[in-house]
Formats: structure tokens, C-alpha cells, sequence
């Protein structure tokens, strides 16, 4: 093969000279290890289906991709999907800088003396990220919200150690309970669900106190919850949570809390979250940011999981950051680690970071502001259409349920028509929780301009209109 | 070079991004926020209040104090720090692929769907597996999965009761007994022998009806190929347990063999290593899970291939469509909430689409060829040896041991570590594999130029020299970073230890007025 | 105002802090002095229409300019114009490299120990560009080829003092000739046309000896000439102007430079030319990058336009890099100056060093075989389907015009009937050179595949069978 | 730090970029390259053979070892380096942009003649002027179009035999003399007063017959506002001169006067100074130039606006589509061979946009609030003088002289200039404008935060201690950065002047054996 711009040894000269130094005659004798019956020839290697079998100018490949990506279709401002992921602004910012090759390319922060500048960025993002959230101790991150959680459980499993019950609320993200059924089935724990009231949407407080008991080592809280409500009892929830000895677990918007109370405030143990809407694109589900907090109490923190960057100084007194509690982690504690969790989300982190810096104290408060009123706007107007859109009594963040069961069609139709004209509709989720009907999600966030939910609102006039003729 | 932290940068007032107003009509249709009181935060979270301009000069200096491969190389062994395309960074940030909502229609990204369709299949014949996974958010996350296989599998046989333990060699990558711990089994080491290879006879003595399975990575952490591991893979499925293949050091065998040939059940794969994705200073990677399908119930029709973990992406000849398939009675289920790690596999189909199978083949080979030059550079230099397998030619790595450095003049592995940084090069992974004493586990990978092999292998040379004239000197490195050595004892002292700035200020600041 | 976050002292706070230790009350005192009858006031100028009045936030403006952007159609790669800027590939490494801050929002480098390596980058730039061209002496960059052309007749009637008569020919750009005329207004200069060899499209020799004369400061010729020919006869011309003690100046097109022989081995004493297709975007216009070379030639070298970087060494003898010759420049020399320029396309002139890099040595052949082979293609499939692609008998590089007047409609018909099958055909020059007809130059270089060229032949055929019927 | 020339790098055969082979069918239609022997270039370029992975190292340092605005205050005076917005470098990279050809159909490219057509309504209205063209790439180059213009003005009026001269005061740009000289004009210095101003009697005494036009910048580069300007267009108008205004400095008055109200007759703008375009380290800019319209020759209804170069941007109400003009008749015409900048312009039409009318007065108000305070620090600093206008507020920039630092200490301007490089700033312009003896002209914009004004005046103390103390100390700056003090004379030198990598090998490398 010709030298490789990526393989810069790919030469024959300097290949002849390695060789030569060496000592061997051809690189194939440092396969000759291999045993003859389990290796791949060259021609069959060679035809298998791998790219385009030979290498491929930068220009070839953007073609082909190009052709590709062209197939996709943007509904961005025009897509009112949430349940997990939003469509919020990632402003420029944010590119330019984790676009930095020094963030970029580099590893895992090994030796602290040459990698100050990372080290400092995920500190910082634990120490923004400890302020949004009233906690005191931040991981520098997990894959998403949904193993953030998984190992939340699983780490207050190890926290209490004889109590094997985790108590979930049924009106949590459905798709964060699959992932907790996946990581927790090899452990003896049973999972319970709290029922939410059908009146607020809320998770149903005598339904909990029945629940719980002594063998409970765990209570979760989403707030907003699935539906997209506040779960405005949640301080009350972590009390009685706490009567029985039990942490007391929440899962958080982190735009939310701009006008929520944060959870170390409502006193939970641990605090679990997306990063995704600060300023990471939506991606098709990854990479996201799984946020994970505690409380500084050497019994949870020595249990927790993940990657820690710490602030302290170097053999001459100067300033210096490194990775901290290293002996919970896999590469030291092997089996006995806190979790096998290694690569991490880092730079999602680092994106969150500078998005908080970017709003400031300030900005969080507006933007939550805004959703706030953007997604009650759009209530308020698709209610006007006849939409049932006070399907619970409470309040609400971003998002919330629409129930079509008055319009005589399944959702399916909706949806088919609101994409013929350009919109991506919400989430459907009458599969998950069928006690609601044809009932979908949708989310407003502040790229939805009155404008473009006003957009919405006559579409769906119009198809409802065109319904009852 | 000090960087105030951004909590000691601004003033009151200032803001870095503007946040749009509420247009009227809303604010009045609206009438006000209705949150009730008692859940309605007060206290705004005491974030900094900087300018754009501050937040661009405080990130752009935090970058010029890192350091990637962007600035040279980063021989972590068995991190795989190789070049990343930058022609990747271009397309994964396209906004055909940035604005897609990972709940959107099907019909709607067929693009992505198609290319996600050709990474499975690609990595499959890489791997000589036959159905993957790319759901996993990195390679541990591989591992976890494969471990929830061998769980599942042994389950759905009803054989899981007796089937508790995992063989791992001590060799073996730190994620892979806390996986098996993760998926709850016991997990039980086994030795190396002289050659590298894992130690047969212990093998054999551990192995039997308790054994659910057995992960290797091979080539192996000390850059070896475990030569014995057709044999390993008969007396593992001798007594029904399953193969796991640890795809960090897939670099140093591509296009020679595959760990479907070698006999694995399953394997997973570090995108972010073998197919050049960025590492992003921790993060994120993607590792997608493979599996080589085998019947396991005939009466109820499972495949292994049921049990792989979230989605995978078939063709569907009828409409013509790609879609996503989860087998949810079979499959251990999602391990994180959607599809995968998007951006990385971007990076790394854009990899494999550049080279091809005969373009991966040549990373390999170079690959292996810089680690033997190495060698060849280094072998001789006192203070240094290469343990096990001593006549044998390395993969992708190898492991230098610095221990008759350290018995002779004191310097240690670390010592030596800190003197390559002083020189203005990152060094390698030290102190693993553990087996190795004082060991500098070292990978350039296909793209490390010749000039900087040689550079770093004079820097070796230099450090050797050193520590036998003037050990004194060898543990005052670093001189020349943006700090000195890091006080580890301090930082990780509870009274000291300080994860966030609010409690830096309130305990080491406050109570020790030291800030 | 609002504190605005591109202008951090903008608080209240801060602005009343620094208001009181200067010792004013308001902001308004320090205008006092702009004469109240030439003042805007507050609220005319507020109601102004500049931007949205207001300051809006980057998710508004993100909205308002994608809805211009989405306006704008790109026929990339099926657009075939060329004319002095082509599509060509630009290489991602470029497109990230020069988006670095260090590099994109300094200064020139007017103090060289703290820019040494933006200094160092347009030595680099200087010095591969001089290898391309054979040339000695390179400047760090003019605005574009024509305005680099215009400046190195200003140059060539300094060098040649008593002489006042410029030989252009006529078969180069004539976009460039109006810019000529543009910078030579103000002087006494004659500038005269040689006529190009209507047979072979190249510049006829005998006129340009019956033009040329003791009064001739330059002669300029440009290869590839406008209509893509290679001006195969350039040494000859270049002995010819010698002779009679004329500067020879040649213009080229950089990539052609790879198979065709380098102004410097052709005699050139100037070499200009549009740097565009060296990893620069089309961006409709600009920024481009203007080559400027000279020999090494004192009287030449004194004479140059622009700044000029060199290589020396520092006080403590290590190598430095520093601008030099500044005493021709405006900010020493002022109305003496060789040039008013300072401002000049630094950034181009980087990212053309960045793609000389990538290519390097071979790269640069085997692109220019590339865009041979694929022009030279097009043009074999043009002429099977009945066009006249043979206006002229020499060879050509990458464009070539193609005569539609045996087609029977303007080749206006044509260029619609491609637009509405999505592509943008050829450049019409039969206003420039009314003696062709109706005339296109078609451009094809490496991001045209074969398939994309027989899309277009299959169209243009297509568009011809549809009017013989 | 010291990096390799890109010469210096690399080994034979390497590349970094893949050429695609021609298409076989191709190669076998074409045949072969046919162009004749004579003009076949037979030895190739001497350009480097690197990699990919060499070429992203090599200019990640090179940038690392550069300083712009990014990094820290650029207060360069008259450059206005304010912080370039990054969302208008992601615009500016949009496909949508990037890849319009110049000659391509107007119809298809409505969107940005759109955005092309309201940035030339906005600068009229910011100037006051009454038409613009954004045709200029640089502001010398808006110059240059402006002095045609006025030739071209008495072209038409058939007065250009006698109207010869430009005047132009003794502390304008450079550019604009050499502006005047290229315009074919005699440049006619008018000497500033101690109050800044023009002086008033000198001008009366030099204006005359033979005055075509008069070239000022206001504020002027002393930071002061020309008091009289509304006189001197009196006097200049009433010779039948034109009066042009630089455009460098109205980051000094934006929202509270304007050139085209002061009685200017054409401006022209920098979109990199004022309206936040980035300097790319030299270049690229964008200097629109705009005219006050008036009637030139009623019979031939000429009016000033037909002279503007370039093309202009129209809506066509009749076919609502935009569409461009060019006066081909009376134009001075092309000064390059396209319609602009267009990226700078984007970067300006984007800030803006953002700001709007009165986020523009905020932004002079506090360029010139940052001036001012920034003086109040500086003025009682021993060694520093500000001369001309004593009592006078400054407007976007002010002129340190550091006259009497240097005659009580030896300690001059430019060693002024090192010892803030010294310490990590960028230093201001030094010795310009020319009648201030050495002079520091500082400019640091709106973009600067009174954190790092502080510390620049803290560091001007500091210099100043240090110069009396102990001069030769200054005399070595600067110490910390990448390279000391560069020999100026060597670098100019004939003999070892070496403006590319081929002249020194040949000139200083081979003769001198120095390399």
C-alpha cells in the first residue's frame, strides 16, 4: 500500500529501516505467533466487506456520506419530542471551544503535571454543576440519566448494605426503568413502583408510606416527572425517605432547576440527571451527560461511582488539580470498585460547563423562565382547539401530555399528517401508559418561537377541523 | 501559567449569553409562573457571572494547558491514542446529524440509519463475529453487556445457579473483573506464565462445571497474542461457558485474525481507540457489543443474537426501509437510554470507510512494526527490562518494566513517567499491567511518526543516564509543566479533599484560611 | 442597557465605578465636544434602522439568518463555473486548523516575540509558495489575483521608470482587465491588448512583437489563459519582453502548477495569481488570496507591495521570525510608500500553506493529472453528443469553452433548462468576446466525478434532442 | 518552544492529503496528457512530505505560540481588536456560504444578497451616508476607492488638471497618504494644534485651487475629536473638494455623530475594526466605502453614488428579487475581482444584527468609558505623558508618550512595548501616530474588561519602576516569550535577508554555513 496520511511510518523507506533494525525480513513475522488455523489470509481479509475495502480520499468519503446525511430529515424548531432528550440552543461558543484538539484528542487525565487545563475544566464543571444542584460532590460524569441512575441504585444498595427493595415512582422516565431492570438484574433487590395520582400526576404519597419499609434502600424521585410535572412534595417525600433510614434519590431537569428548588435543598442523598440539554446537540441519543451528585459524607462519597477531580496543591504550594479517590475505581479496586464505569462523558462535561458559565447565575432563571411560559403558551393555545391538554391538575415545566381520545382517530394519525406538513409531533406514549389513551408528549423549549408553536396550534386545527367534516 | 477558576473570574452583572425575552403575547396568555411556592427556588445557584469574552479567553488557555495528541504523542498502552481525522470532527458535527432526536420517526433518518446498518455489518467481519450492538457508551460498557450475555445465556439454560464464576487472567485491563462484579460473579484470576500466555495448568485447575465464562483481551495487556487460545476456547465451551473478547488491544491483530476465528462468543470494541474517535479528555467513547450467534434453545428459538443489548439496525427488503430491532424477551435490555454514542460512531465508520479492510490492515502492521522498533530501541538501555515472553515480538504494545531502574538508583516508574512529561511528552500507562513491577506500559500506535519513537527513546535513555548519575534529580520532575508534582496525600485526605469549589470554600478555605 | 456579554464592563456597577474614579457623572460628558448641531440624538438614532434596533439574543439571529441562508441553493458539486474561482475540495484539517483563536483573531504580528508562530506560518506560507511558482520572493499575501495583477504593473512602471505602456493580452480574464483599468487610471500609462491566435486560442507572438516596444515597462500573460489554453509558447514571450528590457509577468493558476512548468522556470519576473483553489471556499467572491512573487532582485524586491516575512534570529541567536523590508510600507513610508495596502488575506494565505502541506510534493501532480483527466473527459463526452468543444487546437487544463451556436437557441435556453434539473452550468463570455458566439466556459476539476460530468452530458444531451424535435 | 519549519518536517513518500485516482473510464477516454513537452513541468515542487498527523501538530504549536484577542487584550490603537463573536464564525462556515460561486446565477442566491442588500442599508445608516458598497476587501482598500471616487468627482466636472492635492493631517494612518499617492494626488500635510485639532490656519493657508480633497479620520488617532470638522468642510466644500473619512476610528462615536451629518462626502468602514470581523493575523478585512449622495452633472444626471466601485445590491420591486449594479459608465469600477469579503462581512452583518442601533451607542460608550478610565489609571504614572488636547477626554483610544520616561532613563517606548509582551499582554501600537514622541497608542475597545485594564496600567507602573531603578533590566525584555528580541538589522540586512526557506538554504544557510 502507498504511505497513509494517518500512518506516517506507511513509507517504504522507513518501513525497510524499522525492519532492518529489527531485524526480520517482513512484518508478517510478527504474526507467526498466531496459529495458521485461526488467521484470516490476506485475500479473504482483503474482500471482506470492511469500508470500501481499499483506502478512500477525503474527497470520496464526503461524497458518499454527504449522500447519506442528505437522507435525513431536520425538523428542528419544527420537533416538539422530549421524554429524555430536548431540542434546546448549543450556542457557538460551546463548538468552537470542544472543538479544541487539546480537549479533544487527549486522554483521560493520567499524569496531572501536563494536563492541568483539562483537569481544572472537569472540576469546574463539578463545581458548576454542585451549585445548580445544591450537592456538594459532583462526578466528572456517566454515559447518560438513565445509568447515571442504574448506578445510583446500585450504589445506595452498597450504602445500606442489608436492605435489597428500590422504590421507583411509576410517572418516571419508562425508558430509565429498562435500563435499571438491565443493571439490576444480577442483584438480588426488588423493585417497586409508587403509583402516581391520576388527579395530579404526581407520585401518590400514601401509596409511598405503604410502600416503604425497612428493607427499602432507595426511593426515587423524577421531578418534573415523566409527564413533565413538578413534583412539588418532593422535600416531603425526601422526609419520609429519610424517617426510615432510606436515600432518598432525585432525578432532575438541570434547566429546570433555574426555577425549581435544587435537590441538595430538598434533601436528597443523591441527585441524577441530563446533561443533553446544556448545550449538547441532540444527536440521536448520544453522546449525552449522565449527572451524578452526593452529599459530602465520606459514607456515600466512598461508594460512589465514576471519575472525581480534586483541587489541591502541588510539591511547591502552588495550585494544582488531580484525579481524587482513585481506590473506588476499577483500575486500582478492580472487582471491588464502585463501578466499572472508565471512559466517561468528559467532554459532554466540559460542554456543560461552559454552558452554565455562559448563563451565569442570572441566565439559568430566564431560560427557565422562558420554557416555563413558551410550554404553558402552547397549553394555553392548544387548549383553545379543543385539545385535552389539563390532563393532570398540577403543574408543569416543559412538557406535557396531550390526550387525543376526542378527536376520533389514533394519535398515529396526527402524526402522520403534522409530518406531510414539515412538524415533528410529540411522543407518543398511550403504549406505556395506556390508562391515558391516545396520549402524547410534547415539549417546548425556547427555539420554539410563538411563532412556531403557533404553527403547531393551526396544524393541528386544521387536521382537527378536517376530522369533524 | 496560573488560571484563575471561572468562579474567581467576572463581576456582578455580566453574562456570557443572552437569554430572549418571553415575546408579549405569550407573557400575557401566560399571565405569570404559577409553580407553587413551596417548590419555587429562591436562591439562584451561585454560578459565575462572566462575558462571552471571559469564557472564551479562560477555555482557550485551559486548552493551551492540555495536552493531546494533537500536541504529540500519548503512548498510553491500551488506550490506542492514535490519530483522529479531522475530516470526522467535520461531518459528526453536521446538522443532520446533531438535530436528530433520538425519538424521531424511523422514516425520517434513514441516512444515519443506513450508516449505522454498515458499521454493524463492517465491524462484524472485523471481528469475525456475526450481530452487533453499537448501543454501549464505551468499552465497559461493552464488557457489562457481554456479562449480562453470559448471564442471560446461562439463565435462559437454567444453568445460571451453578454457573457463578468468571475466569480473568491477571493480566487482564481493570474493567473486566469489575464488570463481572457488576454482573454478579466471582471472579477468578489466573496466572501468566514466563512466555505471556496465560498459565494452562491454573487454567485447567479453575476451570469446571462453576465456569460461566472467561475474558481475555488478546493480544494481551503485555502486548503478547495468548498463543494458546484455541485450546482456552475448547476447554471453556467444554464446560458451557461463554468466551468474552476485551477489544481494547484489537489493534495489534486486525486483518491477521479475528476474534470470531480465535473462537470468542462475544466481543466488544473501543471505537474510540481502534477506529480513531477522539478520546475527549475521558470521554465519550462508544463500544459496541458483538456477538457470533449460536443457537441456545431450539425449542423457543433463542439466539445469542437475541440477547444483545438496545437496538440494532436491520434492512427491511419489503418497504425498503432500515429500522431498529430489540428482541425485549430476550435481549439483557438497554444499558443506557438510546440508540448509542452517535458522534463517536460517526468517527468511527468515517475511519473504517477511509481505510477499508486493506487500510486497516496497514494500521496493524504499522502499528505493531513501531511498537518492534521501540523495542528495538529500548531494549538495551539500562534500568530497563521486558518481562514475560522474552524473545517474542510485541503487538501493539509493549511493557517495560523499570524495576532494576528502581532497585539500582531508587527511580521509579513514576519517576520516569515525570521525566518524559518534563521533556514535553506525555507518558506511558504505569504501574499495569500489575503483574509487571514498576511497569511502563507503552503504545504508539500506526500514526506515531518514526522521529518521535526515536525522541521518546532517547528521552528513556536520558532518564537511565540520569537516575544512575544524579537520582536526586530524577525525583524533582517535573520542572517544566504548568505545575510541580501533584501532593496525591492531600488530596485525597478527608480533611483536605476538596471534589467541588463550594466545598474547597468551606473546608480547606475557610476552616484553614489557605485561599 | 442590559449588561451585554460581548461587553464585560457594561454593568452598572462597574460603569459607575469607573465613571466616579474618573471623575464625570455621565458617559455623555466625554461627547461634549462633538458640536450639538452635527449630534444625533438619542431616540433618532435608536429608531434607526441598524439591525433589529435592539440587542437580540444569538438563538433569534441564529433564526432570522438561517431563514436567508435557506435561500441560498448550492449546486455544489454539480456546478461547472469557473472564470477566475472554482469549486474545489477544501480539506477538513484546513477548515479546523485556521478556526483556531491564536490564529484567527490576532493581529499582524507587529510584535514578533510574543506571534512567532503566526510569523513563522506565513514564512511558510512564503516559502512553499515560492517552490510552487519557482520564484524567489514571496509576499505574504494581496487581495486576489486581479488586484495582485493590477499592483504588479504599478510595480513593474516603478521598476521601469521612463516607461509607460503595459501589454496585456487579450485572452486573459477580462474581469481582471477592468480591475487594471481600475488601479492604472490614475497614472499615464497606455495599456494595449495583444490579440490571441484564434485557431490555437493563445497569445499570437507576432502581435505581441508589433506591440512591444522600448516604451513597454511589462507584459503580461496569463496560462492557463482565460479560456483554460496553456500558453504553451510563455518562454518564448518571456525572451521576447527580456530583449527589450520589459518586465515579463505571468498569472497562474496554482494547482496547475503540479504538470505545468513554474513562472520562474519560464523567466518570470513577477508572478501573480488567485490562491482560491488552495483550501479557500468559493464564498462568493472572497476572501480570496492574491500571490505575489518576485526573483531575488534588490530593484525588484524594494519594489514589492504588502508585508514580507523573513527568517533571522533573536538576540540570544536562536531563529526568529520578524516582518521585513517595512520601509516600503504605508505605516513607515507613507505617501511613498510601494503600496497602500495593510489589511492584507493572511488567514488565506495560512490555509494555502496548510493545503501545500497536505499535498505535498506528489499530492500536487497527481491533483493537477486529476483535474487534466476529468476536464479532458468532459470534454471527449461533450463533443460525442454534437457540441463544438474544439474552439480552439492547443491543450487546455481544467476549463474550456464550448461553442452552443449550432444548436439553434442562446445559450441562455441551455443554462435554464440545467438550472431547473438542479445544475449550474458554465460561464457565458460571449459579451467579453463577441467573436465566439455563443460561447460557455465549462470548469471541471477533482470534485467533479465521472458520474457528475455524465449527469451533465446527459442533461445538455437531453436539452439538444429535445430542440432538434 | 521552537518548532520546526514545515521543510524541516516530514520523510519521502509521505502525504497528508489522498488524491483519488481518474476514473478508469476516464483515463481510458482521455488516453494521456497531452500538454506539450515545453511548457511540461518536469521536476516537482520542493514542498514538504508530511502526514497528516504532522501537519495538525505542526500548526496546533505554531498557534499555540501566537497571541490574539482570544488570549488576552490586543489594545493595539486604531486596530479596534474587540472580541470576534463565535457565532458568526459558525455562520461563516455555513455550506450556504462557503461553497456560492461569485458568478453564479443571482436567482439562486437570494438569501445572501438579502443579507448583502440590509448590511449596506445598516453602515449607511451608522454613517449617515447615503449609499455603500462592500466591494473593498481592507479599509486601505475602501481608501483607494475613495480617492478615485474624488478624482473621478473632477474627472466629471472637468476640473482634474487642477484639482492635484489631497490634504491629510499630520497624524492620519499611513494608508491614507499612500491612499492619495496611488490616486495619482500630491499629499499636503496639515499640521495638528496642542488642542489636537486640525490647526485651523495652516489648513486655510494650504487649501486652494488645486485642493481636490481632504482625508481625516475623527476621532482622530490621538483619541480626539476633531472640534472643527464642521468648518473645515465648509472650507474644503467650499473649494469643490470632497471630504473623506477614515473609518478606523468610529468605534469613538457610533449613536452620537456621524461622518455623513459632520459633512463628509464619502466614508469608508472596517467590518474587521468596528463591527467585531476577526484580523486573521494580517488579514482578511472589509472596508465598504459609502458616499453622501449629490448631484454631479445635472445634464448627464450623474449623481456621486453612480461612481461607487464594485456592485451594489438592489430590490427589484417589480420581480421582488434582489439583484446587483454596477454603473458601468460612470463606476471608478473593480478593485478586485469579485462583489467582497464576504466571510468579514457575514462576521459584520452578524454583529450587527445581534447589537442592533443601541447595542452600537453602548458600544461606543463603553470603548470610550474603557479609554478614559484607563487614562485616569495611567496619567499620574511617572515617565508617561499624554500630549495634545490635555484636558480633553479621549474617544475609543488614547496616545501614552513615553517622552519623559525616556529622556530621564533611556527606556523607550518600545522597550515599554516588550516589557508588557514581557508579562504576557500585547503590546499598543508604538511610535504612531508620528507627531507624538515615543508614542504608545492604546486602544482597548468595549470588549475589554476593567479587570485586564487594570492590570495592563498596574503593569505600566511597574515598567515605569523598574526603568527608573534599574534601566538596563528593561533593556532586556522580553524574557518570556517564545523568542528574545529580534536582530532587526540582520533580518533587513541584503546579505542575510532571507524572505523565504529557498533564499536562506541558498544566501544564508549555504554561504555562511549557518543553518
Amino acid at each position: 500500500m502507498d504511505s497513509h496520511p494517518w500512518i506516517p511510518n506507511s513509507t517504504r523507506e522507513i518501513r525497510e529501516k524499522m525492519l532492518e533494525k529489527i531485524g526480520v525480513k517482513n512484518i508478517d513475522e510478527f504474526f507467526n505467533d498466531i496459529p495458521r488455523n485461526i488467521r484470516i489470509s490476506k485475500e479473504e481479509w482483503d474482500n471482506l466487506e470492511i469500508g470500501l475495502k481499499k483506502p478512500i480520499s477525503e474527497i470520496t468519503a464526503r461524497r458518499i456520506i454527504e449522500e447519506k446525511l442528505s437522507m435525513n430529515k431536520v425538523f428542528v424548531p419544527l420537533l416538539f419530542l422530549g421524554g429524555g432528550a430536548y431540542p434546546h440552543y448549543v450556542p457557538s461558543v460551546i463548538k468552537y471551544l470542544i472543538s479544541r484538539g487539546e480537549f479533544l484528542t487527549s486522554y483521560t487525565p493520567y499524569q496531572p503535571e501536563i494536563s492541568q487545563g483539562i483537569l481544572q475544566a472537569l472540576f469546574e464543571y463539578q463545581s458548576l454543576m454542585a451549585e445548580l444542584l445544591d450537592m456538594d460532590v459532583v462526578n466528572s460524569s456517566m454515559y447518560d440519566w438513565a445509568s447515571a441512575l442504574a448506578e445510583a441504585l446500585l450504589m445506595s444498595l452498597r450504602v445500606k448494605k442489608n436492605k435489597k427493595k428500590i422504590l421507583l415512582p411509576s410517572n418516571m422516565n419508562p425508558i430509565h426503568k429498562r435500563v435499571v431492570n438491565t443493571y439490576l438484574s444480577p442483584h438480588n433487590v426488588r423493585i417497586e413502583y409508587v403509583n402516581y395520582n391520576h388527579d395530579t400526576g404526581l407520585i401518590d404519597l400514601e401509596d409511598l408510606k405503604n410502600k416503604i419499609d425497612n428493607d427499602t434502600a432507595a426511593v426515587y424521585v423524577q421531578s418534573p416527572n415523566f409527564f413533565g410535572y413538578i413534583e412539588e412534595n418532593a422535600k416531603e417525600i425526601g422526609e419520609i425517605v429519610h424517617d426510615i433510614d432510606s436515600l432518598f434519590i432525585m432525578g432532575i431537569d438541570p434547566i429546570s432547576l433555574g426555577l425549581i428548588k435544587p435537590p441538595g435543598e430538598l434533601g436528597a442523598d443523591i441527585a441524577v440527571g441530563e446533561g443533553q440539554p446544556l448545550g449538547l446537540g441532540l444527536n440521536y441519543g448520544g453522546p449525552y451527560l449522565g449527572i451524578f451528585a452526593t452529599r459530602m459524607d465520606m459514607k456515600l462519597v466512598r461508594q460512589m461511582p465514576g471519575r472525581i477531580i480534586g483541587l489541591t496543591r502541588s510539591v511547591d504550594g502552588s495550585r494544582a488539580f488531580t484525579m481524587i479517590l482513585q481506590t473506588r475505581e476499577q483500575h486500582i479496586r478492580r472487582a471491588k470498585a464502585t463501578s466499572n464505569i472508565c471512559t466517561n462523558e468528559a467532554l459532554s462535561a466540559i460542554a456543560a460547563a461552559i454552558y452554565l458559565a455562559l448563563l451565569g447565575k442570572s441566565g439559568i432563571r430566564k431560560l427557565a423562565e422562558l420554557i416555563y411560559y413558551r410550554s404553558h403558551y402552547a397549553q394555553a393555545r392548544l387548549r383553545e382547539i379543543g385539545l385535552n391538554t389539563d390532563i393532570f391538575k398540577s403543574d408543569f415545566f416543559k412538557e406535557f401530555p396531550i390526550n387525543f381520545d376526542n378527536i376520533g382517530v389514533k394519535y398515529r394519525y396526527v402524526h402522520e399528517k403534522l409530518l406531510e406538513n414539515n412538524i415533528h409531533g410529540g411522543l407518543y406514549i398511550g403504549n406505556w401508559f395506556p390508562e391515558l389513551g391516545e396520549t402524547a408528549l410534547y415539549a417546548f423549549t425556547e427555539i420554539h418561537t410563538k411563532n412556531d408553536i403557533d404553527l403547531l396550534v393551526e396544524k393541528l386545527a386544521d387536521i382537527i377541523n378536517e376530522l369533524k367534516r | 501559567w496560573d488560571e484563575p477558576l471561572i468562579f474567581e473570574l467576572g463581576n456582578k452583572g455580566r453574562k456570557g449569553f443572552i437569554v430572549p425575552e418571553p415575546e408579549e403575547e405569550v407573557k400575557r396568555k401566560v399571565g405569570g409562573i404559577r409553580i407553587p411556592e413551596k417548590i419555587l427556588r429562591k436562591k439562584p445557584p451561585n454560578l459565575p457571572e462572566v462575558s462571552e469574552v471571559e469564557v472564551i479567553r479562560h477555555y482557550t488557555r485551559l486548552t493551551e494547558m492540555s495536552y493531546g495528541v494533537d500536541n504529540g504523542p500519548v503512548p498510553l498502552g491500551s488506550c490506542t491514542m492514535k490519530y483522529n481525522p479531522r475530516i470526522a470532527w467535520e461531518i459528526s458535527n453536521d446538522y443532520r446529524i446533531n438535530m436528530l432526536h433520538p425519538l424521531q420517526d424511523e422514516r425520517t433518518i434513514q441516512g444515519l440509519l443506513e450508516i449505522l446498518y454498515e458499521l454493524q455489518k463492517w465491524l462484524a467481519n472485523i471481528t469475525g463475529m456475526d450481530y452487533c450492538s453499537l448501543h454501549p457508551a464505551a468499552g465497559a460498557h461493552g464488557e457489562f453487556s457481554g456479562i449480562l450475555i453470559i448471564r442471560k445465556y446461562h439463565e435462559l439454560k437454567k444453568q445460571l445457579d451453578r454457573k457463578s464464576e468468571i475466569i480473568i487472567p491477571d493480566s487482564a485491563h481493570g474493567t473486566n473483573p469489575a464488570s463481572a462484579s457488576m454482573g454478579g460473579f466471582k471472579v477468578v484470576e489466573v496466572p501468566s506464565g514466563e512466555d505471556g500466555n496465560i498459565d494452562m495448568e491454573a487454567l485447567k485447575s479453575v476451570v469446571g462445571e462453576s465456569t460461566a465464562g472467561l475474558m481475555i483481551t488478546n493480544p494481551s495487556t503485555l502486548g503478547l497474542f495468548e498463543e494458546n487460545v484455541v485450546e482456552i476456547s475448547k476447554i471453556i465451551h467444554g464446560v458451557d461457558g461463554l468466551l468474552y473478547y476485551d477489544g481494547a488491544n484489537l489493534n495489534g491483530i486486525m486483518g491477521y485474525t479475528r476474534p470470531g476465528d480465535m473462537g470468542f462468543d462475544i466481543a466488544h470494541i473501543n471505537i474510540h481507540k481502534t477506529f480513531g474517535a477522539p478520546h475527549g479528555g475521558g470521554g465519550p467513547g462508544a463500544g459496541p457489543v458483538c456477538v457470533k450467534d449460536k443457537l441456545i434453545d431450539e425449542e423457543r428459538n433463542i439466539w445469542l443474537r437475541d440477547l444483545l443489548p438496545g437496538y440494532r439496525v436491520v434492512y427491511d427488503e419489503k418497504t425498503g426501509l432500515y429500522k431498529l430491532v430489540n428482541n425485549e424477551k430476550y435481549s439483557i435490555g438497554l444499558l443506557k437510554a438510546f440508540f448509542g454514542n452517535i458522534v463517536p460512531l460517526i468517527w468511527g465508520y468515517t475511519y473504517i470507510l477511509m481505510l477499508g479492510s486493506k487500510g486497516l490492515r496497514t494500521v496493524t502492521e504499522q502499528a505493531v512494526l513501531n511498537t518492534n522498533y521501540f523495542i528495538s530501541l529500548v531494549k538495551d538501555i539500562r534500568g530497563y527490562d521486558i518481562p514475560y515472553g522474552k524473545d517474542r515480538y510485541r503487538k501493539h504494545e509493549v511493557v517495560l518494566s523499570a524495576k532494576p531502574l528502581y532497585d539500582d538508583t531508587g527511580v521509579s516508574a513514576e519517576d520516569v513517567a515525570k521525566g518524559l512529561l518534563d521533556a514535553g511528552f506525555y507518558a506511558p500507562t504505569i504501574y499495569f499491567p500489575l503483574i509487571v513491577h514498576e511497569a511502563l506500559m507503552t503504545e504508539f500506535t500506526e500514526s506515531e511518526t518514526i522521529e518521535y519513537i526515536e525522541k521518546y527513546a532517547e528521552r528513556l535513555q536520558e532518564i537511565s543516564t540520569i537516575a544512575y548519575s544524579d537520582p536526586e534529580k530524577a525525583k524533582e520532575w517535573p520542572l517544566n509543566t504548568s505545575v510541580r508534582r501533584v501532593d496525591n496525600v492531600r488530596a485525597n485526605h478527608p480533611k483536605t479533599l476538596a471534589p467541588t469549589w463550594r466545598i474547597y470554600m468551606e473546608k480547606v478555605c475557610r476552616k484553614y484560611s489557605e485561599c
